[in-house]
């Protein structure tokens, strides 16, 4: 086998772009994206925003325990989730993956369920806020130890390969992840396997206050790929559309059967690492203002703008759109209510054993 | 079937099940060619090849973690992991992945797999070769722990934990792997089901409850006993979790007195919990207290590899403690 | 001193022990600039610099692990486990390299170490960031193991551990972090025994036992059962391993019923091995079975935060138990 | 500063060799070591050798309970030993390291008592055979559980740099022990710290039975460097001077200030994994009898005699007195006699606790 058509080189030592700041195609190859597919893609963007900023507000009210804010993540997570056939391929997330689920196609009111712990999160009000997932969807569950789904995601994607499925494993973390050992076990067994996955890492540079130089030696993390016989390919992650296409090689590559690869994209988080935490203790606040100047969402509409497929108008409609979304999300997943008290007992095995029924009688007599 | 050893007996099972699910895989540190390093994978290699039998890189979390995402995705995975000693990598994706999946998703995601380990001493390896951990894995809500002592069992357990819909860890006492033959039902599903003690003898005068290697110890305590003219009952729990608490109970409220063999570490051990529960359960009926005889308090040493074991000499002081109390 | 929280106890007395001794080095996720996720290493950065105040890498292997090589080198780390939950990827080092050192070189090499670790539910954390894992420190020899329940021991504790020539797992009940403040003594030798529980309260009806988080649950009962005119005798372990055998059985010898509080999960606990022990030695004595009121044997919840918990009314109705026996 | 001399590039694709097979001295540098050094070397591999191959017979013989093969690696070992300061530097070694802590400076005795488990060991009869240490010569401790000491291992090289001692941490291991989540958190760890520290891979292709390209993804092991920030040099580990003049130039830059780095000696392991397997499951005689020529005891035996350091009256004398040192020690190990039974209660902790005290009466009466 021989690959069709490759656009992109791994281990470039600049981050691959196929936009400007300013919203030019600056890509040696032709854009393939209908206009349709494009605005899909701006509209997810402002739905995870909007979904991020209104669970900020909800955890300030005290109706969300913890949020984890993912704004300048979005282009990344978006062309993340465009790459992939939704609902075939799997993903395992990442707790600041919110724009990812949401364009994979998790309805808002499950996600926003989840964050509030309310009856209708598919989860069963099982674990903290941001830790969404979608049987339905391929969407693996999230857990907080960082890098424990690296493993798992791993062996689903030689579980594909072994079954002869044409499905990829996208897999999603963040750079501190990637000194976990997990991390290194995963990719390491993936890649022996040749097992169809992408490993993507959202790169803000950050591990909540620990910057990247005290995390590894290593000036970057696609070079991470050398030890595992894979490609790295670097990609600026403000960038939507860079993200989309460096992922949709990536997902094809593996799909085809050449293996694993490593994406990097590097993006900034412009909040603080949860709602449980002050930024301002680590990082200037000059640098995050010029990060938020180079927004992903502002950098895609001014390329639509600039193609004739979005002006003004349409961002208020856009709006006034998601933020519907959202308050109905909301007044959904709060009318679904509370648990029931006796679901602690429920799942913990496939039937409730002996010694849990006894146990679920001292509490409820 | 001829008479097998027990190590003979998994690979055979392991062999069972993988001809009646396709969905069986296995894999591990030299699971392959090699055949494990105890050869309880022997021949599976040559009969079902390298993508049902899986040499993985020497990494627990590896393999562990890789057999979550493999059940998640419908296989049916038995891990092996080399020595029990050596799940400490893997550790958290025993704790964090495969005993939370279910839970944390709601039951949308599940883990069927199998987590089969040679565990326990007497074999002259030193700590790192010798622990008995299930402990740990019982402390651990979302796993059910077996820890057969006999090829029957072993063949018993290992299937009804390969066709159970939870994860499973399968643990194996390495030195009783070629301890005996034993001939084995033809029965290709001969169930053992998750959860019974088995009764070994029947008698009234002190219930002695083991598990797994220990089990070796046990009997030769017992048999001691019987030659003294007393009557031991004496159970294999089998089960660590669930463990079988009411034909535990059941035997010591009838008998009055116990005595809890386990080579594991004695501190916040599965036989401190066996014996809490007698003792929350059963004060009045206790006409003695229910001792342990234990694996010391200290990692496990090289020099008194057979000392370090609860034998037939300790088993029997505590007998004599509880009949003279 | 002025009145300090727990966690700003934890703070000063680092910086206490940092000052006294050049050889204490603090490290782990975000205990540098940050001061740490709950501040319990505020400041300190600002004051030893990057020498000796390290933010690690985001592992816990590589935390605990290169803690065994700076005490093997001379140093005295204390390293930080953000959240106790997190540990499982560092237990092999805890288990394999720290609890074994001192054992496998003959006493060649040691590690005299701290790895402290905020553990406990009730902030709505979810099963991540609200476990209670002492009973698998507890279970591993070669580890002590300590979990203070008030400011005053959380600094006494710290400072016998830091000083200690043996590894100490240090355990946090973050859900009293700042629950109270305490005034403390100025004495910058205040040492609390590692091995030493405290008496809370004395009483003659029942004996409560607890340490740790559950201490809060465990209080509010016992005042509970003081206005209803009952005397409680209240034990806070503060140490796990080793714990205090002679102070609980002294009392339970001579209060006849006891009921044994942790938040942790039953199976296997830390309880459980008290529990034995009680009734190993004290059967006779006993005027009622020695009862256990955990956490349960599920993984920790979310929605259920606080129902998990042995709350007050379990405790209560443990107590009627026994007292009605 | 700046490197003073540097003979090595790191990331070569073949691995790096100064003398022939036919023992010729092939560098583009000249050789400073002198006559004496050189034969020392020598002797130190005849040594290495001679208590191998004494260990696997008293294994068979029941007199040792197992036995690890290091044939074949006694050119990587001697050139690490060499390239260090004898009870300055430390060593965390594995086991398969024979060679290299006699080298060091080891007694055979304490060698050999440890393998027996005679009180002879300083160690006390705590762990299984090939378990040596040396608190004397700063070799810590090997654990069983693989890669479970290269976390250690940057710990002490970051004690090191932090106390500002000139000291150098060496860390040995096999290819497979890459793949353990331990290593990469130990080997990043060092790397972000930029500690003293140099990472020695024995790399015989084999894990037990597992083959190195079921092991990793990779070609190599120095590649891995990469990941890590670090310089990844590739050796000819059959050739002692090339393993020393690396390892001595990769803990020279450690020591002055330059940080860590990732060497791979390229060895074989002539024997099974060790006395319990049978290698002849998983690799073909021919195979082993190619490596075999390569020994890499032949081949520095050739550059002496080409130099004229070295003749057949010199190898039988070095013979005969390497076998007396065995004997000798054999006989002192044994000689030693048992550890006293009670000793398995000490050293748990500082202090005998109260509770193994009595567990002690139990055993003991
Ligand atoms: C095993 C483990 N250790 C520590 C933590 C605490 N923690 C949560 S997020 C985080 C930082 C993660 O940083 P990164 O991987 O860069 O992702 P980002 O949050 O920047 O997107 C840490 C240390 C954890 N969740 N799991
Ligand atoms: C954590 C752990 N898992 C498994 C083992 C069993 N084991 C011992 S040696 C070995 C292979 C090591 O191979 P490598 O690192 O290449 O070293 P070599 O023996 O080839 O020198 C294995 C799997 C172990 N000791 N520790
Ligand atoms: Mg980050
Ligand atoms: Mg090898």
């Amino acid at each position: 086998m021989i690959l069709e058509s490759q656009l992109f080189q791994p281990f470039t030592d600049e981050p691959i772009a196929v936009t400007s700041e300013s919203g030019e195609w600056i890509a040696p190859f032709e854009l393939d994206l209908g206009p349709d597919e494009l605005r899909r893609m701006y509209q997810d963007m402002l739905l995870g925003r909007a979904v991020d900023e209104r669970m900020g507000r909800l955890q300030r009210q005290g109706k969300v325990s913890f949020a984890a804010p993912s704004g300048g993540h979005e282009g990344a997570q978006v062309g993340i989730a465009h790459a992939m056939r939704a609902g075939h391929d799997w993903l395992f997330p990442y707790y600041r993956d919110v724009t990812l689920p949401l364009a994979i196609g998790v309805p808002v009111v499950e996600f926003v369920a989840q964050a509030m712990g309310t009856a209708a999160d598919p989860s069963r009000a099982r674990q903290m806020p941001y830790h969404p997932s979608s049987k339905a969807l391929n969407i693996f569950s999230a857990a907080s130890p960082i890098a424990s789904h690296i493993p798992p995601a791993a062996g689903c994607a030689i579980s594909m390969k072994l079954r002869g499925t044409d499905q990829v494993t996208v897999c999603t973390f963040g750079d501190g992840s990637t000194s976990e050992g997990d991390w290194h076990a995963g990719v390491n067994f993936a890649g022996a396997q040749g097992a169809p996955i992408v490993f993507a890492c959202q790169n803000n540079r950050y591990a909540i206050s620990v910057g990247f130089e005290k995390q590894t030696g290593s000036d970057s993390i696609y070079t991470k790929a050398h030890a595992y016989g894979m490609p790295g390919y670097f990609v600026d992650g403000m960038d939507a559309l860079a993200s989309y296409y460096v992922m949709r090689e990536a997902v094809q590559r593996a799909r085809d059967g050449f293996g694993p690869a490593l994406v990097e994209l590097l993006v900034y988080r412009y909040g603080g690492h949860s709602t449980a935490d002050d930024d301002s203790r680590y990082r200037p606040r000059a640098e995050v203002e010029a990060w938020r100047k180079r927004d992903p969402i502002a950098r895609l509409r001014r390329f639509l703008t600039r193609k004739g497929l979005w002006d003004e108008a349409a961002e208020r409609e856009a709006e006034a759109v998601v933020k519907a979304q959202v308050d109905d999300a909301i007044a959904q997943a709060q009318a679904a209510g509370d648990v029931a008290l006796e679901t602690m007992f429920e799942d913990v095995l496939a039937e409730v054993p002996e010694r849990l029924v006894k146990q679920r009688s001292e509490l409820l007599g | 079937m001829s008479a097998l050893t027990m190590v003979q007996t998994i690979a055979r099972t392991l062999d069972e099940e993988m001809a009646r699910d396709d969905r069986v895989v296995v894999l591990g540190e030299d699971v392959g060619k090699r055949g494990g390093v105890f050869l309880a994978t022997e021949k599976l290699f040559d009969k079902y090849g390298p993508d049902r039998v899986i040499d993985s890189p020497l990494s627990e979390a590896a393999i562990i973690g890789a057999a979550v995402g493999m059940a998640a995705h419908g296989l049916r995975p038995v891990a092996e992991i080399q020595f029990a000693d050596y799940v400490y990598p893997g550790f958290d994706q025993l704790v964090s992945q495969v005993a939370k999946l279910r839970y944390r998703s709601g039951g949308q995601f599940t883990a069927p797999l199998v987590v089969r380990m040679p565990a326990g001493g007497g074999v002259k390896g030193g700590h790192h070769h010798s622990q008995s951990p299930e402990a740990h894995f019982v402390h651990t809500a979302g796993l059910k722990v077996v820890f057969p002592s006999t090829p029957a069992d072993a063949r018993g357990l290992l299937k009804s934990a390969i066709r159970d819909d939870d994860p499973v860890v399968f643990m194996e006492p390495k030195r009783l792997y070629r301890a005996v033959k034993e001939e084995l039902p033809d029965d290709l599903d001969a169930l053992v089901p998750i959860g019974k003690a088995a009764v070994r003898r029947v008698g009234d005068d002190v219930v002695l409850v083991s598990y797994g290697g220990s089990m070796a110890e046990t009997t030769r305590a017992a048999d001691a006993l019987v030659e003294q003219g007393l009557s031991p009952h004496v159970i294999d729990l089998r089960s660590l979790a669930p463990w079988d608490e009411e034909t535990v109970l059941e035997a010591v409220a009838r008998v009055g007195r116990v005595v809890l063999v386990s080579e594991a570490p004695k501190s916040a051990s599965v036989m401190s919990e066996v014996a809490a529960t007698i003792a929350e359960e059963l004060l009045d009926q206790l006409l003695a207290p229910p001792l342990r005889v234990s694996g010391f308090d200290t990692p496990y040493p090289y020099a008194q590899d057979r000392e370090y074991l609860p034998g037939p000499a300790r088993i029997m002081r505590a007998v004599q403690r509880v009949l003279d109390y």
